[in-house]
């Protein structure tokens, strides 16, 4: 399906796992964590996909008009998402569940979107966290100028005479999402002022049924190339790799060394969505194939191997994100609709005459049915 | 949606066939495709899937890569790489996947799709179709219900359809694709699998064409793509004797046939999903106004969306237009 | 234009001074830089240039190229980068080179401006200002003298203002640039080399607010930016007495100052330089039917572009409204 | 004022003729043309920028409203220009005057378009020259779209047992345009369809008033890696290296080799336009160094050097070349402004009922002037 150039065994592919769950070394990538570190990234891996195994059921109980899975993902957004400091902001798609996890978002708030009761509704500044963007690539853009924000702010408070801390953007995208026009402007004004934001492209193979070589004839990571900033491919299973790539690439940002693009190799393991069907467009064994690379599976063979993790340590988690998923659930049932007036809410900030004319209207026109 | 093996029909030798809305524009396509070579189709996911509506389902595998394209994911690139297209003898239909999408687009729409023949003084022609499925109703999540009409119709250079039915979606597709101008071509997603016998041998009238779908006697309902069944079902609903029009065309407007039926009741209401504020309504009710003045017994009034962008999914039901605000505009133009 | 030294002023400190449109939006600019570091000016070639139309010079001298922006030429990246900035604290001023140039940006101003505002239920606002210089008459080449303001008056979550004189120019984008929620702002570029005094002690009214600028008992003329001077010398030209009101928030609209202009004259004419087929004149005119429908003596009749894309400037004068295609609509007013 | 990375004498800058008029061989590029083909790029360049400066001289009397100088970029235009086929077809910007003239298409032609008689009007299948395209960067996509309908046009041929003549595109853009979304989009769709085109950058350093640096922080040539085709940086004054270079190209087109980009490193000798004022933004002594390398007088010192050409020819060229602008300006004069039905003309292939209405008014209206 993907062509030549983009098998997973890439001479340039950043890898510190194995699928096998064997721990390797990269001279650029030195990355060393506690135990208890090890531990709580399988936690958050077997959490998120958990809760978005839920999800995706409650899209068929009807539940949720749609549900975009994370599934094969996981690694992907957990390391780059654990990568993240207090004061970085990211960006994400519509399917960076796990790094809205990893931000403290409550997994409701993006079940609220999915249901239809608003578009999105939590407060970036809040998590540190965007709202999530469905138009492909747009957020980008928004992403730079964040970070050219940052910038600007860091400068401001030089000018002071003062310390800035290094803060950083965070920009998410899909390989499909790199032929857009935003996003490549985004890489135009990320490298013509050197803002400190991170790309982070998830290629997950497919654009809903379009494969990679639809969007590109050479591995995506080497487009920042042509932008003069450094691209890396990192394995996109391996939740070491993406964390140690995305810490590095930050630092990068944070320290004035600009922008930088991750290729964080996954693959899409459900549909598109739950309104998708992928029998009509891709085969089987691809799939197979990457069910042996599955970004869980080698940290738990990892931390049983190492001895990092018992039995008792496994269930536990498996009962935690059990209970987590059945909360979910209760909580999501118990969603109110919103009111019709929420119609009229939040477009403008400031008394806006027309919205006002129409919303009184409306109303006298709802009062008329209970007369 | 249920799957159909080849032929996919109704072609000339299959003869009538109850199709969908969906189906019925996959085989106005074939058609077009069998009856013209040059008749390409590029868009996102238009292959193998056969669009997210399906509604290219089976094409590519009966006429190939080259003539059904999968395209890179960017629009501005579609519509652009279209033009190049049509500049090279070709007649390019294009689908934007839902109508959120088309304004990366705007640029290669606006300024190039509607301008160049002009710029050429004419030496050159862009038969290009820019199908855009429209319109909410289907629980969607934001930018997939949107009702952007009206940019195109104030672009002057393009030509603004709207199917409503399976019978005019099959004629009205081989029409915008065989006319030498660029066509906006709205598809109203949420009647894609409304039914109707299509009869690949009885032609409906031409896309320019507004056509009065039920008579009446006492106001003037006049609506176009997802709204024309509202109307149709608020009309049979009352009691009062309304005339229901369907557009078809949004630019040019078919103006005759809307001045003649509001001549004869006297009073209209325009109905659309788009936002009132700026909508098509506006303009509607303008041209109306200064041609019947004398005849209107109350002003054109207008049901349509809030000044708001689509709600969540879960408030659309409030937001759209219904029997009951069609009906309470038809109350209050017949109270004036 | 001539040079100026700094102070450029208006300045609190100057006083009233005589001011083109451009050099007091120049002031208006300052000032509003002045009063909040968080203010910035996207664009391109507004730096060391000035702008096309010099309405930023000296502004990067003075407040450095952090806070005066020479961007990359690419509209959509100016756009949404400006939105970036807003989310991170800033207030962008975004300068479109030319009107036809905007629709690069379309996707990032109906798309993302316009509603990230409702996506966050108002937890984000985007103080966001697009300045765009609009309209024709000075004999440019193509995609340089377009009335774009239609497109985004129809989308909700944008509010749409236009300046028509110095005064209001010098206010106006203060108050824009003040304003919590994205402002589309459009300048008269033909009157850019208008003057008046403009003092910074006097506050125009609230750029949200329509002004009678001439009154009147005969018809109403309702124009905005480059058209208001336009109908006021149509106005003086003629022997009846005219009503000129100057829209000045063409989203919302202030209607009420319309509709009572209207209820006094009885008859109304509006006035723009883009098409009118669905332009903001119908939008008027079906508001001003409905709201005023028993004091019309006549259909409120438009006077604008015709359906075709701007032409080439030695046809504009002919494209243009002037004198007396306002004055002849006018006149069939008045004959209704 | 450009950036480091920007410097003419690159490594890999080709060039075939030095400022200095010395001729020199590039192992890729190697060219020979006869004494004769030499002299007639020598006397297209002169005439092309004879014709240039009677241009700008009719807009300074006021008869065209702007112009957009070519001066300075003779050999990146003449040098492309004449490496094209029959059956190429061009997509230009505002500034392929001398493109254009390689193309057959009358030079007066360019002139209606800047005095607005019309917005450019000539046939573009004639010429295989398209309509010029203001809108920075969108021209690309459709020159990608041609490409496409080309080699689609081949491979029915191809089908047909036939062998099909390889034809390609020749794509015109500025280093501004690099930065616009449909550029980048344009390259995606041209790599990943291998379509027959060659993007061909002509970077002048500036894009009005911006320096190349607002564009880009690595030299542009290289922005095609990032998208997977080969990218080369030519001496855009060199009228020999352009024309063996996008000779190369546009073969590597023909030949199924798909897309190439080619930046000409050039300068923009003159203002933007007619009413840009340059003082305001450059140094002086920016222009004078470029005055060194000028693409006309290495040609002649080249000519004259080797014995290719005498005085008499160059005299001789001197006398038609003003008698070229001579003639031009008549023309210019000559043209007639268009009337005020030509307004409804040529917007819509079919009749339009609204169009037609409307001219029906117009016209009631003009007619009651003569009441
Ligand atoms: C501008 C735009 N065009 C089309 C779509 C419809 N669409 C939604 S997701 C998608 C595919 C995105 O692929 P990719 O960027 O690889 O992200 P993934 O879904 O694989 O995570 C498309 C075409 C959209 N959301 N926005
Ligand atoms: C989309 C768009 N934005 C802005 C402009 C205004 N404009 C005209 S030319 C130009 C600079 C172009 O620079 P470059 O691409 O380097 O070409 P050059 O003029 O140097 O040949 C600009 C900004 C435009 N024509 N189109
Ligand atoms: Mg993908
Ligand atoms: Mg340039």
């Amino acid at each position: 399906m993907t062509v030549d150039a983009h098998t997973a065994r890439d001479a340039e592919l950043v890898q510190l796992l194995t699928p096998e769950g064997e721990r390797l070394e990269h001279p650029d990538y030195p990355l060393s964590l506690s135990d208890q570190q090890l531990r709580e990234l399988y936690r958050d891996l077997v959490l998120v996909r958990a809760l978005d195994v839920e999800s995706v059921a409650l899209t068929r109980r009807g539940e949720l008009g749609l549900w975009p899975s994370l599934l094969g993902q996981e690694a992907a957004q957990i390391g780059s998402g654990r990568a993240l400091g207090p004061g970085d902001m990211v960006f994400p798609t519509y399917r960076e569940h796990a790094v809205a996890y990893c931000r403290g978002l409550p997994w409701l708030n993006i079940l609220r979107l999915f249901r239809g009761v608003n578009h999105a509704g939590w407060d970036p500044k809040e998590f540190g966290f965007h709202l999530y963007t469905i138009v492909i690539g747009s957020q980008t853009l928004h992403a730079t100028g964040y970070a050219m924000g940052m910038q600007h702010d860091a400068r401001t408070i030089a000018e002071q005479g003062e310390t800035a801390v290094g803060d950083a953007t965070l920009a998410y995208f899909g390989d499909g999402a790199t032929s857009q026009g935003d996003v490549n402007e985004a890489f135009v004004f990320a490298a013509v002022y050197n803002a400190p934001i991170v790309f982070f492209c998830q290629n997950n193979q497919w654009a809903i049924s379009e494969p990679l070589e639809r969007q590109t004839r050479i591995p995506l990571y080497r487009r920042a190339q042509g932008f003069g900033f450094p691209g890396v491919r990192v394995d996109g299973n391996d939740v070491l790799a993406c964390l140690a790539v995305t810490r590095r690439a930050l630092d990068r940002a944070r320290t004035g060394e600009g922008p930088s693009l991750i290729e964080a190799f996954t693959y899409r393991m459900g549909a598109h969505t739950t309104t998708d069907d992928p029998t009509r467009y891709r085969h089987s064994d691809e799939l197979e194939a990457w069910k042996l690379k599955d970004p869980i599976a080698r940290v738990k063979a990892y931390l049983s191997r190492t001895g990092l993790a018992n039995k008792a340590f496994f269930e536990e988690v498996d009962v935690q994100v059990a209970e987590a998923a059945v909360e979910l659930r209760a909580a999501c049932l118990a969603l109110p609709d919103p009111p019709p007036e929420a119609m009229f809410q939040h477009v403008y900030a400031a008394p806006h005459r027309l919205l006002q004319e129409e919303q009184a209207a409306y109303e006298t026109y709802l009062a008329g049915f209970h007369d | 949606m249920t799957e159909v093996t080849a032929p996919q029909a109704p072609s000339r030798e299959v003869g009538a066939q109850t199709l969908t809305l969906a189906k019925a524009l996959n085989a106005g396509l074939r058609r077009a495709m069998e009856d013209d070579p040059k008749v390409v189709l590029m868009g996102e996911d238009i292959g193998k899937l056969g669009g997210v509506f399906r509604v290219t389902d089976g094409l590519q595998r009966d006429f190939g890569e080259g003539r059904v394209i999968d395209t890179p994911l960017a629009e501005s690139g579609i519509v652009g790489t279209a033009i190049g297209m049509a500049l090279r003898g070709y007649r390019p239909v294009c689908e934007i996947q839902f109508d959120g999408f088309v304004f990366p687009a705007a640029d290669q729409i606006i300024t190039q799709l509607a301008k160049m023949r002009l710029r050429s003084l004419g030496s050159v022609n862009l038969p290009v179709v820019v199908r855009i499925p429209c319109g909410g109703g289907i629980g969607a999540v934001e930018h997939h219900s949107e009702s952007p009409e009206a940019y195109f119709a104030h672009t002057a250079g393009l030509r603004v359809v709207a199917c409503s039915n399976p019978v005019d979606a099959y004629w009205m597709i081989q029409q915008a694709i065989a006319c030498p101008d660029p066509v906006i071509f709205f598809e109203p997603k949420r009647r894609y699998w409304d039914k109707a016998l299509v009869d690949p041998d009885v032609p409906a009238a031409p896309m320019g064409d507004a056509l009065v779908v039920r008579e009446g006697t006492d106001a003037t309902l006049l609506a176009y793509g997802p709204m024309v069944k509202t109307c149709l079902e608020a009309a049979e609903a009352d009691d009062r004797s309304l005339e229901v029009v369907d557009l078809r065309s949004l630019s040019p407007l078919d103006t005759e046939v809307l001045y003649a039926s509001v001549r004869k009741t006297g009073r209209c209401v325009v109905v659309h999903e788009a936002p009132v504020f700026g909508g098509l309504g506006g303009e509607i009710a303008a041209r109306i106004t200064e041609a019947c003045f004398y005849h209107l017994e109350a002003p054109v009034l207008r049901v349509g969306g809030f000044a708001t962008p689509y709600p969540a999914s879960r408030l659309e039901d409030h937001y759209l237009p219904d029997l009951d605000r069609i009906l309470d505009a038809v109350d209050r133009t017949c109270a004036w």
